[in-house]
């Protein structure tokens, strides 16, 4: 079952983790992954996105994971709007009978996720200004990780 | 038809989308890409002529190869950053 | 923060999420992983452990951890004796300021923790009988990657 | 001094501790292994034969050539088998 869901309201991370850990006889692993917005010089995030495209993406993302790791379940969420220091941006989560396979495909996802699905961030500094958010080559390093075959260790 | 802008395009070209006569299509992307550039101001066609600006048609990425049609969903957008 | 705790008490997952994932303004990353027990042919587990030492090699092994990735902070909480299918028993959790180092941090404990922390798991079959539950070699391949350098691609 | 077992050498054994003499002290792991032979019946002795049986020293896996005084901690267990 894979599930995704684009929501302006707040996460609420423990709340997904109950559902979601409410599964079949057969998980045996459940990995999670939430993305939260930092504070210090940033003072608020505001994110927007591309309806119907972004589910598509993210649900391309969850496909390709399941066919390349047997999980049995992999849910999203992603918030957009307006996000404060400590709120959760993006929740993911997947199960498998055993460890490897959840662990990857909860990675495997957040990595592709970062670069292609169409989400734009922007920060607002403590003066109140807003900037773009640009994207980091180190997200495309990560991303491409997946299809080199071998992963190489994050230091 | 329509063509969709999003984040600093969007916010540079003060509104998320602009109507394009059919007559500009069957086209492709390059030529869009182009054609675009004039539709703001300098800063806007600046950010246009960034080579990494992205575009998606009917919601799959698509290289400066690709046509467009009318009747296609079209959008321009930097690179993604979320999560 | 390191945190290990042994339990014999039922893990909430959920509940251990909400306190950990709050936190300072550093963290902008949370990995959790949970195991549970799968159902069908086994009915019950049992897990026995050596107290001190189990949290001592725990603890050990989230100082390499932390010593390895800047995490923020991580925890173990393991459970022990009679543990039901669906049931949880073990969450490890890692939280960083970015997302590779409480991926990398989560798993690193979780993959030595399998094979280098004292417990021992006993199963009950269908028919109500205990087996030992036997080491898997594919457990010290997964704890030796990490000593490798490079990560295999787990598949 | 005791000596502490665990699963499946605790079961076998029918207690989760011997008493040893001080006497046989100092000694080494692999010693130990050899004597504790004869602590329970065959199929215990068959247990500890089976060379992945680990012995830890203060808490510590130690490996044969390891020493052990009296007043060390001394465990044996089978593989670890946790998470």
């Amino acid at each position: 079952m894979l599930n995704v869901r684009i929501t302006t309201d707040a996460i609420d991370v423990s709340s997904l983790l109950r559902t979601f850990s409410d599964q079949d006889d057969n998980v045996g692993a459940v990995v999670t992954f939430s993305g939260q917005a930092r504070g210090g010089s940033v003072t608020a995030l505001e994110l927007e996105h591309y309806p119907g495209m972004t589910e598509e993406r993210i649900g391309a993302m969850m496909r390709s994971a399941a066919s390349r790791w047997p999980v049995c379940a992999m849910e999203v969420v992603h918030r957009v709007g307006r996000i404060l220091p400590r709120e959760t941006i993006v929740w993911v989560a997947a199960s498998s009978a055993h460890r490897a396979a959840a662990f990857s495909a909860c990675e495997f996802v957040m990595d592709y996720l970062k670069v292609g699905a169409p989400l734009w961030k922007r920060e607002r500094d403590t003066g109140g200004n807003w900037h773009w958010v640009q994207a980091r080559e180190s997200d495309h390093e990560r991303r491409n990780r997946w299809s080199a075959g071998v992963r190489k260790e994050s230091s | 038809m329509k063509i969709r802008f999003f984040a600093n395009l969007r916010e540079l070209l003060g509104t998320d989308e602009l109507d394009f006569a059919d007559d500009n299509f069957p086209s492709t992307v390059a030529e869009l890409r182009a054609q675009l550039r004039t539709a703001g101001d300098e800063e806007f066609a600046a950010a246009m002529a960034d080579p990494n600006v992205l575009c998606a048609v009917n919601q799959r990425v698509a290289d400066d190869a690709v046509s467009v049609e009318a009747g296609d969903e079209v959008a321009f957008f930097p690179p993604m950053t979320g999560g």
